[in-house]
């Protein structure tokens, strides 16, 4: 099977091949209940991703962007971070969401309608609010790492992009600006091969992770359906960043196997094939194979595994299905800390009336 | 008689432009194989060829700046913002060079430029997908800009902004893309700079725009079995105003309520009352009333009724304003 | 007692936050040993060091995109625009984050940011340095927005702005930098949301706010020869506006001008014009009179005088305002 | 002596040395009337370049950006363009307009505030309007070359650029779309080691030739002091665009002897000695001695050329302060094609009172 097309040129960095054997060095840090973890993330991800879906055919979520071939690219990074590392994410990371023990229900409140950006509490979770407007979050972690470089608090920075992304001012501008300074910064780009229609080849003539040198930081060329390829290349990066050597742009190479959304039909603008032959570089497959092979997996456990995500996709959408909309107040409770008197005026004209 | 929603009148205004006017350009993202988000430009890269119609990276600014540069070109760009929020990224080129080249060309070089606007609320889509931003268009001088109500104007509003030699902002009503209407599609009627009457009436004015005018007629609907007499203005033209309509409206009717979905403050609405109080304050029998969506972010789906103007606010400014 | 540019009286307005408040970060193009174009930074990074003050690469959005990321860590960023134009570059971070974060994060995040920005014409300055972005921001609810007309007021209005919970926008007239004012520096007094009457007079109220306030005052003294009492008022917060002032003067005055730089198609003229009508419409002898700049591009240099509001164009809408 | 900080790194590419002598191959396609015509107007341009001063201190002129020691950036680009190709400049570029044939009296209506943008007729001279939002000239130049490229005309365009203009997301956005679409463009940054009071290093981590790697197209790093070397980058570029083979980004080594403008005290954050250094890389002097050496000037040719530049500059200053102010109808004159009513009655009250 031939790999998608954006993977061509430099080759990623890999430690599993696509069939799951070794070609790197496994011992990438993570101990086998680690291991097992990301697997059964995973899983999970995978799992409720498709159960977001049906809810939205079934008019439970407004428009759903799945991430169905990216759970190594997401899981993977997402392990690779400290509790008190901070990420802001871009609008396809539920899997890293969940891996960060965001509440997915309450993730999901954003693709439900019933609220904005981070229904969550960011701080808390130390995940920033969902962000449509591409590449503006890439400054805001910017700004955030700077806060914690100012603070000397050792704690990192991710920002979660896409190849689309990348050919927004905000995305140069930020990784310019995190360059100037050393910031702790990763810029973690899932290059998925496509911008809603856009190929990736028309999105750029270069390849993403060298846009690091213009900087003057390292970026790296990953497989992002490895997960312990990308683990370890995340891990040099957090390494890197926690330690004052600054920034680290990571390219992913991974596949957007569903539409880009639910509101969008593929079909329009990509093959069937290129879909299939995308498959057979499955992240969460090739994991499997070498967890089994490795004696850290078996059927069983797989077993267990997909029968706990059953479980918790259906207690997801009971949470869900169960949230009705939010009160009218909400329109207007927190857009001010100290809400001007118009304001207030215009709040009892909308409530009052 | 043709019927036509607003995707496909739109989606005609620009195969037709591509046919009367080669240096026509179509572009902007996902615009090309993938016929765009609202099917818009569906099936022009496929008739025309990827050289006149053609996808972009996710780069407004430089969307916005290369139709710049192609005007000094000689070419006729129209370019699309995929929503709202996303013709952000672009208003320095707008703003500084958009509105501003050819006064800073004494004349050399026309900016025959088209930037469509999938715009407004009402979809309960997400977020930065329902805002209304033409309050940030229309006080740049500079510029002209539109919005169509109905599929039949929508094709003659896009035809007129793509043939002008000024850059005109064509803002869509995304709620309408699916609208139906029978009829023709023509550039003859209004142009850009008029606004029309969609219904007689002699007690109250009624001014809307895009999905407003809707809720506009639907309220004189309810107005009129109320025994109150609702002309409704469709703007049309946000900017340049229909001066010379708002003013005889407002002699003949004495009151006027202006609907839109943009905040309140600085929205159109304040535009519209400070003109009909300078153009005919003396017929005024009561305060022109605001209509309009909250002095607050655009907020979530679920929220978004609460938001919008319903028929029922529109209906009980009128009669206050007729009441007064 | 000491007297002040309004340079100098911001300068000590963010130094003495500076001191105040730990979270204070000073940052923007130029703003650290070079201490600014108009010095308004000046001794501030030799005084707290380069991790508090400190220069950005010329990145507009990611100066205020950062800002919008330290806020999430707890900072307190006080961000310069160079020129009114320069900050538009930004426009997608402020309207997309800065204003909404807060609403986005369910006030778990609040976004204590100031944005300065050196605006207005009125220097013979080159394009973009000139312009009026007021409406840009004004418009965009969750920001609040102030502009001082003299020294004493821009340290009151900056120190609030820095201290304010909420993202303010001080917009500091650049041809008032230089201007003097003698007098102690307090944050007492009116705050955001209050305008204030800096002369009284029972004829007509004049509306200004920064540059325009000083012509408005010499157009009261003409307007006095000429046996017409004038009541100035400076605005000062454009947002959010000081409703009952502005109602109490209309009411009080019956004739209202309103004087700004911008272009009058949704100036603030607009909203000042809706908002007057709608709060005190029964008093109103006249319709509100705009005194602005015209619906054109800034101009250059040369023309600067024939576009901006001058005390004859004043005088004569107010003396036309009380003749109504 | 030590050349300016920012020229530090990769060397760039040269063909004179700072001393005038040859190090590379000096037959780079120019024959002597070339040459001569090269040290001309680089003796022309900083002549003017000074009475342009002298005229803002007598208030002549309002704010005046100097390009002291970027003659052989401006002049030595500005040369390796065919008469159909179409430049869009910063603010910056007095000396390529003159080359180009730009009237200086024209040019110099911006900075007298008599007009904005491009008093003289970019279509005429092909060379666009001066542009102050930095970086925003080089999307438009990006456009331009599309339009090139859709008509097959065989032109090329040139963007000219600041240091600090790299920083800014147009920049990005423009060069990605170049690469992406292979335009028939020419990134020409003048790397002068400063943006205001703000040194490149502190503008960039990385180095500013090495973005083009990140967009698919070559960057060279050429001493911009060298005007044979500059020449030569630019020929090699304009050649490379000309042929359909895409974008070139050219960072020019030089240096700002002067001020920002003549609104800014360097003194500020600059050290003399800084200055006084880069004076030893003077490239007027590298390029005189050179031809000297070269048997194609002496010092009759050379005060020649003085004696013409003194009266150039005297006859732009004429023309110059003759230039009263416009006619105030030209605030409305052309901002429309076809202007609107409300527009129109505007310009009535304003013209008519
Ligand atoms: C500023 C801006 N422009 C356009 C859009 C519309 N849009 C939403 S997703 C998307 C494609 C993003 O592609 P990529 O960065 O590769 O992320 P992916 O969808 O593949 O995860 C676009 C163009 C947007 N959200 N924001
Ligand atoms: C968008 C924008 N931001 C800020 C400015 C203010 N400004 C004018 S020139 C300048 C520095 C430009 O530096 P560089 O690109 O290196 O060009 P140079 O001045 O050295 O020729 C700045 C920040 C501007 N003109 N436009
Ligand atoms: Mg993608
Ligand atoms: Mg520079």
């Amino acid at each position: 099977m031939d790999a998608p097309r954006h993977w061509a040129g430099t080759a990623a960095t890999r430690i599993l091949a696509p069939d799951g054997t070794a070609v790197g060095d496994p011992a990438v840090g993570l101990g086998p209940d680690d291991l097992r973890d990301a697997l059964r993330w995973m899983v999970l991800a995978r799992r409720l991703d498709r159960e977001c879906i049906a809810l939205q055919r079934q008019g439970e979520l407004t428009v759903y962007p799945g991430f169905e071939g990216q759970e190594a690219a997401q899981i993977g990074s997402a392990m690779a971070l400290g509790a008190e590392d901070f990420i802001f994410p871009s609008f396809r990371e539920l899997a890293v969401a969940l891996a960060r023990g965001v509440d997915p229900v309450r993730y999901l409140w954003y693709h439900r309608g019933t609220w904005h950006g981070g229904p969550y509490d960011p701080r808390a979770t130390r995940f920033g609010p969902i962000c449509i407007p591409i590449a503006t979050q890439i400054a805001h972690a910017a700004g955030y790492a700077l806060g914690q470089q100012l603070d000397g608090v050792g704690a990192i920075t991710v920002a979660y992009f896409g190849d689309g992304a990348t050919s927004e001012g905000d995305f140069h501008e930020a990784a310019n600006l995190a360059g100037v300074r050393r910031l702790p910064l990763v810029l973690f780009c899932q290059n998925n091969g496509w911008a809603i229609s856009v190929p990736t080849r028309e999105q750029t003539a270069g390849e993403i992770w060298r846009r690091a040198e213009g900087y003057g930081f390292p970026g790296v060329r990953v497989d992002g359906n490895d997960v312990l390829g990308v683990y370890a290349a995340t891990r040099a990066a957090v390494d890197r960043a926690r330690a004052g050597e600054g920034p680290t742009l990571i390219e992913a190479l991974t596949y957007r196997i569903g539409a880009h959304s639910t509101a969008d039909d593929a079909t329009r603008y990509r093959d069937a094939a290129e879909v299939a032959g995308a498959r057979a570089f499955d992240p969460i497959a090739r994991f499997g194979a070498w967890m089994r092979s490795a004696g850290h997996a078996d059927d069983d456990l797989l077993a267990t595994y997909q029968a706990e995500a059953d479980e918790h996709a259906l207690a997801v959408r009971a949470g869900l299905v169960a949230q009705g909309p939010p009160p009218e107040a909400w329109a207007f409770d927190w857009v001010y800390a100290h809400p001007p008197a118009p304001f207030l005026r215009q709040r009892e004209e909308a409530l009052g009336g | 008689m043709a019927e036509w929603t607003m995707s496909a009148a739109l989606n005609r205004a620009l195969w037709d432009a591509l046919i009367d006017d080669q240096r026509v350009l179509v572009f902007g993202e996902d615009v090309g194989v993938s016929g765009g988000v609202f099917r818009v430009t569906d099936g022009l890269q496929a008739e025309f060829g990827d050289r006149r119609v053609f996808d972009t990276p996710i780069s407004e600014a430089a969307i916005v700046g290369a139709a710049v540069g192609l005007c000094f070109a000689g070419w006729r760009p129209v370019v699309e913002m995929q929503f709202d929020a996303f013709s952000y990224p672009a208003l320095e080129q707008v703003i500084d060079h958009v509105a501003k080249m050819r006064m800073r060309t004494r004349g050399r070089v026309d900016l025959p430029i088209t930037i469509r606007i999938a715009a407004f609320g009402g979809i309960k889509g997400k977020e930065h997908h329902g805002e209304s931003p033409e309050t940030y268009y229309v006080h740049t001088a500079g510029l002209k800009v539109v919005v169509p109500s109905s599929p039949l104007d929508a094709y003659r509003l896009l035809r007129h902004a793509v043939a002008d030699a000024d850059p005109v902002v064509v803002l869509e009503p995304k709620a309408r893309y699916w609208g139906k209407e029978a009829g023709e599609l023509a550039t003859e009627g209004p142009g850009i700079g008029a606004g029309r009457v969609l219904r007689t009436g002699d007690d109250v004015t009624v001014v809307a725009y895009g999905t407003m005018v809707a809720r506009a007629l639907d309220a004189a609907t309810v107005l009129g079995e109320r025994g109150v007499g609702a002309r409704v203005v469709d703007l049309r033209s946000l900017s340049p105003l229909d001066e010379d309509l708002l003013a005889r409206c407002a002699r003949e009717t004495g009151r006027v309520v202006v609907v839109h979905e943009a905040p309140r403050t600085l929205g159109m609405g304040a535009e519209v009352a400070a003109r009909v109080m300078e153009l005919a304050f003396d017929s005024l029998a009561a305060p022109v009333a605001r209509v309009t969506g909250w002095d607050a972010p655009y907020p979530p789906a679920s929220l978004e009724d609460g938001y919008l103007p319903s028929v029922d606010r529109i209906v009980d400014a009128a009669m206050a304003t007729v009441a007064y």
